[in-house]
């Protein structure tokens, strides 16, 4: 298909409808209203479903009850919609559930502002809600990732029936950028062939979806086996992007999202001036890329890590538990809708090479 | 020869042969019953959802022979919506307490009704938290005794009970709402009335249908299940009329219904 | 001629049935079921009219109630 | 030119976001990486709106510009609040229709143009942002004029008097952009 | 005062109200239900207020209502419904606002059971809501530890303008052992001497508690103030406690609340037998005693750490990130309801050592 | 010497001097001026609490020289609730919109009513979300265009509006509830004795007091300000009637009131 | 002689107050104010009735009304 | 002694809890660490109902106690599940009224009592738990009787009637725990 313009919040919707996400419930919150607003249009066009919901607590037990049919189902909110969305979430994960979160992260704590941030890390990656369940979570830094990104998520969140989240910022979802999609809509299974949905018993035996076991035994078995589903995932689904790792490199950056891509002007500015600064940033923030962070890190030439956030620093205790104290571990961030400039940046990295 | 043995009363197909884990006399069974025989009598059984509520029948799942899921506390119908939204051809019910319905899923329970999903909820109030160890619930009434208004329910302080048939009936939406009782065999009968034709209206793609059902519990209450019949006839009743307060199955605008 | 059966694998001793029976003839046993409760009994089936009000009120769905030949049907149900 | 970068700021509803929007479709177009990226926030009330659009023949990094090459400013609140922020050696484009001050930078090419009374004469007021654009491209020559001019066809093809009193608002601004540009290049 | 036998859920009621936490909102939740059963005796007695809210929902919102006043303001809960309150919290702490929160931990996630867990470690110390905002965290192991540590929560509640969690479990909740409280109810201050509260603007110029910042550079600054008290905290307020940990313990283990308690058992029963264990409990979840931990497992004579957790794993997280790869860090849990026996921890360490 | 000028209409005191950020003619303002003319006209702004919701309103706290508290998106009764419990001395109030209130806030405001918290809650129902950009509410009229209806607000799918007033009057706690509009000067001067009437139950020590105003959203209705004003008179005064739903001010049971 | 004085400061020009004045003697101006808008004028001061209507009906809280001596009170505000 | 574990198993509504926590009343008042733990959850509903005492002279670490060192049993099904966990040398009380079998382990004392009948002598069958904790305190002399008499009297002070019942039941438990104590001893 040819490239189209398209703000972020739009090709997100779309993105979703050509994964086979036909089945979204929202309610709106700035900044991502534009993605109810495109699907309202959009879904009824290819047979989908569009509720919108009385409040976030209803969005995530409407995903919930939609997802025990097997289909492919959606919300997108921000922050605080996203708080709201925990209990729901702990137990969609509790029941072993695909669905697909996007949060399209705003400033924060409380109703904080409405510019892009990226300080819901925590919640995203270590769970917000009760009890033992991750979320696997992607980090998009362009719209076209966001695209991507988000028709992964439905895949993978089938694979393991687990909810699986998007986290983006208000910035990827307000601009606009060239995006491709796949052709055509994809053909998603059918929940008849799967051996979990509640379809109707007709002809077989009835299931439960449930997340209650008064047997500690029970329960406990259910436990681990989402904790084996969370090791594999760390086996297979760590994904991250390497940019101009080279063996002279003086600074590793670690950052994700909208704040790599300005670490990407920031390291090309560098080099002009003679300094050379590599990325690594991570795409799925759990399953983090440790290792491979480690790997990086402790190589010969790395003299600091630095990681840039738009948080007061919060992935920076995964960078840091990564690095093993081996090299020191520095946090540049701004927080509260302020996205730091490139030069800013370059001065926290000059200043942590002792050259200003 | 002996003329051969007719049932004419018997076990619903739609009922495992597991033996409920509710107390003795508690109306919770004679309402999971109602509910079987409507789904045999209909033939529904392979295409009914039912979606557990967080409450002394959160193991209700345990008891039919339908597909069920299991809610977060108060969202049962924000689940039925979603199911029945994306799967359409499925019949949904929902099956919650008072404190489920009244309480925590105020919200969910409304906007369900105000949105007009094609769904079936059937709300069993029996005037107390009965699963946490009975609790004062929003339907509880004034001086009655619980753990957490042991003095009585002081309606200075916690107000009247709410009563959910007469809230819900201000909405235009749904098409159905009736309340009935199950203390005695003749209001058995009318309640089992009333939930069949909940589900009709559900069959014949009405929007939604509504019907409380008050009911006893013995336990929490501290009396005998016949006390607790009495109970529920003496004090309940006055207060919460049984009746219909809305249907619309005769009804014919633009939408179907009024 | 009509007449229950109690299943005392359902029955929890509540009484409802006892109460409901318009003809009275449902008590409860001495014995005791493997639950631990004094389980219902018919203690004079001739007397069984074939209403279901025991049946329609047991909350364990505990009783069957059939009949032999003739069915009176007293209200619909 | 690996990347330009243009800021157009303004009121809301001077078209602000639909020439940035115009100016990236025809980045895109011609095979260029292009990001738009509008302001949205608390700003957008009553304030003073902008967007900023990236033409780059590399991946795009940062889409936070500070400092861009280009500035189109529609009014007065927009000059003092942007009008430091070109990039030395840069271009600032005026709508001196409204805007009845300038710059007093010399380091970089400055353009008053009425755009208002230009885009009225045209047919309608509503063209200013496309007299503002029109002088942008012929100033710079970021993108082909002809392909902004497809471009406009694409996505108001169907509404015709609009599309000529565009066009015209276009033509009349870049005439005025591309003499400027000859004039400095001689200059 | 004499020392009286009492359950750690009435405990937990009594400690409040000798705190001066006369305000008291909550819905009931097992295995804590007997908190707002005691309670609504109590309260009434010393002039307090009892309010049962219609949700958790609530809860969370009647206490930011209720903490703007400048009085004590607290609840209890347990796992679900703490999910549901990770909205107000987040604005809690944005507000800088004292508050506190009891989490009688149940086996998660989704329904689960209601047997003792400490599967919400995460949720807690990483803070389950949206935005860059930390709890400060305490974990008892008694019942007598319960009362001290929920008087002290308030103290610094409103030491620091800031939400704290008190996170126990369903043992700590369910158990009686001998408490002692303090004689008489802690005298309170006036919120009339106070600089922040909501208390009617009478003679003074208005006060507007919010957290709303539309400006992002004003948000940004709200985010760095609560930066700022959480790093106060890690230098004021961390507290563990060490338990036989001598300079011949081959395996130091770390274990907070009820799994700590077993965790003593264990090592009285090794010393015993010949082979010394220490502990270091936290009892401050965050700030954790990350600098405390690493001197102790840096010490030549440990072999390993060890985590010990009733979860599928998420302390152990912070114990790897402070011992920094200089020991193996080893992780046991049990999850669900299930608390693991002195024996079964005991084998594990043996199977550390490599002695069985 | 001419005679002394007199006000005989001014900007009530308990007004700060800051111009809104609301669209012109939106009736917020108006509404707002109700409330602060109340405050002053009772000499209570010392004692007086308010609670902003989510929403166009959200920012109310810089128009008013009163104590604010600024509640999440449907809150504002669960936090007047709280701070009314623990210091009962304090005039509080909320001001909600119909997203705040009807559709995220529907849990707290049926049981802040239930309870009978002693709180007044002003509840403006302009029948779209404005601040996030027009959106479709609980409250939005059949037909009605918005962004998230760009066909109108479809019944089949959405279901007919909330009548909040309605839906509260069948609780038995609440002191006072009425419907007013603003779209007029002489609905003004009614929505102004309401509002002061409620007030006025509140400081009396009468329970739960809500009023609720039709609003105006010129700019997410797509209307001039005047076509709004009759916008709303020609469409919503039919589905929303005026009037007093429940007043209790002059009964007497046990409770202080029925 | 009653009389109203419309703050410029706070006008946004909705007109609001021009339908409500039962005189008519409001219109708006051919200026704009520092905010953007066309504000609310008196043309016809003479003609003021004192009936409040325009300030009742203000959004912006932009209208003071002021009476020399007698105030008719026309209805209860 | 440093540490004692027993635990107390039945129906609900066999006064149970009660017995357990009178005994834990009555350690702490002596001076002692005690710790006193229900079985809560799922269980509760029908099946049996238990708590576990510890008497510590030292802090109590894990309240977890898989195998205390006395059981008393006052139901079948308490004994089946509880019966093969005390520890060896330990001590198990089975309530003979209800529970028509015995353990057949040789390495603990089992000592069986009549206790319903017992308590239905002594006034009431409700003090049948008062027999069973006689007969543990006669059995081991964890606490003294004299204070476990103390603290009886303490916690039910009001109910005179019941009191006596209670005594009697207690003492008639007491002495056959004491007697089965001394022939263990001789024995
Ligand atoms: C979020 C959340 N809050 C609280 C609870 C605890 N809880 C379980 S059931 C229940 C009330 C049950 O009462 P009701 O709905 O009336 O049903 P009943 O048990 O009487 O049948 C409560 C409060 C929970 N499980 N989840
Ligand atoms: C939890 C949460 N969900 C959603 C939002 C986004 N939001 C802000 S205001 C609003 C609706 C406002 O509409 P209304 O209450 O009708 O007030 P109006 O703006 O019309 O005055 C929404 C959905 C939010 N801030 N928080
Ligand atoms: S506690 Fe009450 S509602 Fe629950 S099973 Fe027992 S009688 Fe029924
Ligand atoms: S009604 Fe049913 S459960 Fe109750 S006694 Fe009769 S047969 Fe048994
Ligand atoms: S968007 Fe609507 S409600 Fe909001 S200020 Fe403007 S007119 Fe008023
Ligand atoms: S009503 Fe007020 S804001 Fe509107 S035009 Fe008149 S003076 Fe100006």
């Amino acid at each position: 298909m040819a490239k189209i313009l398209m703000k972020g919040n739009e090709a997100i919707g779309e993105a979703a409808v050509r994964a086979g996400g036909l089945h979204y419930f929202a309610y709106p919150i700035t900044p991502q209203s534009e993605v109810g607003e495109y699907l309202v249009k959009r879904l009824p066009e290819v047979g989908g479903v569009f509720v919108q919901a009385e409040s976030e607590v209803a969005v995530g037990n409407m995903l919930f009850g939609a997802a025990a049919s097997g289909k492919r189902v959606f919300t997108t909110s921000s922050s605080p919609g996203i708080s709201l969305m925990q209990e729901a979430i702990s137990y969609i994960a509790g029941a072993h559930l695909p669905a697909v979160f996007i949060n399209i992260v705003r400033g924060g704590p409380g109703l904080g502002g409405i510019l892009p941030a990226q300080s819901d890390y925590f919640q995203a990656t270590k769970g917000g809600g009760h009890g033992d369940y991750r979320l696997l979570v992607l980090a998009p830094s362009t719209v076209q990732e966001a695209v991507d990104l988000v028709m992964l998520a439905f895949d993978l969140a089938h694979k393991y029936l687990n909810p699986v989240m998007v986290l983006g910022d208000g910035m990827i979802g307000q601009m606009m950028e060239a995006v491709e999609f796949p052709e055509s809509i994809k053909e998603t299974d059918d929940p008849m062939t799967m051996d979990w949905p509640a379809t109707g018993c007709e002809g077989r035996d009835p299931r439960i979806i449930k997340s209650l076991y008064l047997d500690p035994q029970a329960l406990e078995k259910n436990s681990f086996a989402l904790a084996d589903k969370y090791k594999k995932m760390k086996e297979e689904e760590v994904r991250y992007e390497l940019y101009k790792v080279k063996d002279d490199c003086q600074v590793l950056l670690i950052s994700y999202g909208t704040m790599a891509r300005i670490c990407q002007t920031v390291i090309d500015e560098m080099e002009e001036e003679g300094v050379s600064v590599g990325l690594l940033r991570p795409i799925t923030l759990f399953p983090f890329p440790e290792n491979e962070i480690r790997e990086q890190a402790w190589k010969e030439n790395i003299r600091a890590v630095l990681s840039v956030e738009m948080s007061t620093g919060q992935m920076v205790e995964d960078v840091d538990k990564a690095v093993q104290g081996r090299k020191p571990v520095e946090f540049y961030g701004r927080t509260g809708g302020i996205v730091p400039s490139p030069e800013e940046v370059k001065d926290y990295i000059l200043k942590i090479l002792g050259k200003k | 020869m002996p003329e051969a043995k007719l049932k004419i009363f018997e076990r619903p197909k739609s009922f495992t042969d597991v033996v409920t884990h509710y107390c003795p006399g508690c109306t919770h069974g004679i309402i999971h019953r109602l509910i079987a025989e409507t789904i045999d009598e209909y033939g529904i059984r392979g295409k009914t959802v039912g979606v557990a509520p967080v409450g002394c029948s959160v193991l209700i799942y345990n008891y039919f022979r339908t597909d069920f899921l299991e809610a977060p506390h108060g969202r049962a119908p924000a689940l039925a919506t979603g199911i029945k939204r994306v799967s359409p051809e499925l019949i949904v019910f929902t099956y919650q307490g008072d404190g489920d319905l009244a309480s925590i899923g105020m919200g969910e329970i409304v906007h369900a009704a105000n949105r007009g999903e094609k769904i079936t909820v059937v709300f069993v109030n029996n005037a107390i938290y009965g699963m946490t160890g009975g609790q004062m619930a929003p339907t509880t009434m004034p001086g009655q005794v619980t753990t957490t208004s042991p003095m009585g329910r002081d309606v200075s302080q916690a107000g009247y009970p709410i009563r959910m048939s007469e809230l819900l009936s201000t909405l235009r939406t749904p098409a159905y709402i009736e309340r009935v009782s199950v203390h005695n065999p003749h209001n058995v009968i009318r309640a089992k009335k009333a939930i069949k034709k909940a589900f009709k209206n559900q069959m014949e793609g009405k929007r939604f249908t509504f019907v409380e059902v008050l009911s006893t519990c013995p336990t929490n209450w501290g009396l005998t299940p016949d006390e607790a019949q009495n109970w529920l006839e003496d004090n309940m009743i006055a207060f919460y009329p049984l009746g219909v307060f809305k249907d619309t199955y005769y009804d014919n605008d633009e939408e179907g219904q009024k | 001629m009509p007449g229950i059966t109690i299943d005392k694998n359902y029955c929890k001793g509540c009484e409802l049935c006892v109460k409901a029976c318009p003809q009275q003839i449902i008590s409860m046993s001495k014995e005791i079921t493997k639950r631990g409760y004094f389980y219902a009994m018919v203690h004079d089936p001739s007397r069984c009219i074939g209403c279901r009000l025991c049946a329609i009120t047991c909350p364990d769905a505990a009783i069957e109630v059939h009949s032999h030949g003739t069915r009176y049907v007293l209200f619909e149900y | 030119m690996s990347q330009y970068e243009v800021t157009f700021a303004g009121f809301g509803g001077q078209g602000i976001m639909t020439a940035g929007q115009l100016l990236a479709y025809t980045g895109m177009n011609a095979g260029k990486q292009v990001a738009w990226i509008p302001s949205y926030g608390p700003e957008m009330r009553g304030g003073t709106a902008y967007c900023t659009v990236v033409v780059s023949d590399e991946r795009i990094g940062s889409p936070i510009i500070n400092r861009p090459q280009g500035i189109c400013v529609f009014n007065r609140p927009s000059l003092d609040k942007f009008g430091p922020r070109v990039k030395p050696g840069g271009l600032l484009i005026i709508n001196s229709s409204l805007v009845d001050a300038t710059s007093d930078r010399d380091d970089i090419q400055v353009l008053e143009i009425p755009a208002n009374d230009i885009a009225q004469k045209a047919g309608s007021g509503k063209a200013t942002n496309m007299v503002v654009l029109g002088a942008f491209v012929g100033a710079t020559g970021i993108v082909e004029f002809d392909k902004l001019k497809e471009t406009l066809t694409e996505k108001m093809g169907r509404k015709k008097d609009l599309l000529q009193i565009n066009y015209k608002a276009l033509d009349e601004g870049y005439e005025l952009g591309r003499k400027a540009k000859e004039e400095k290049v001689k200059g």
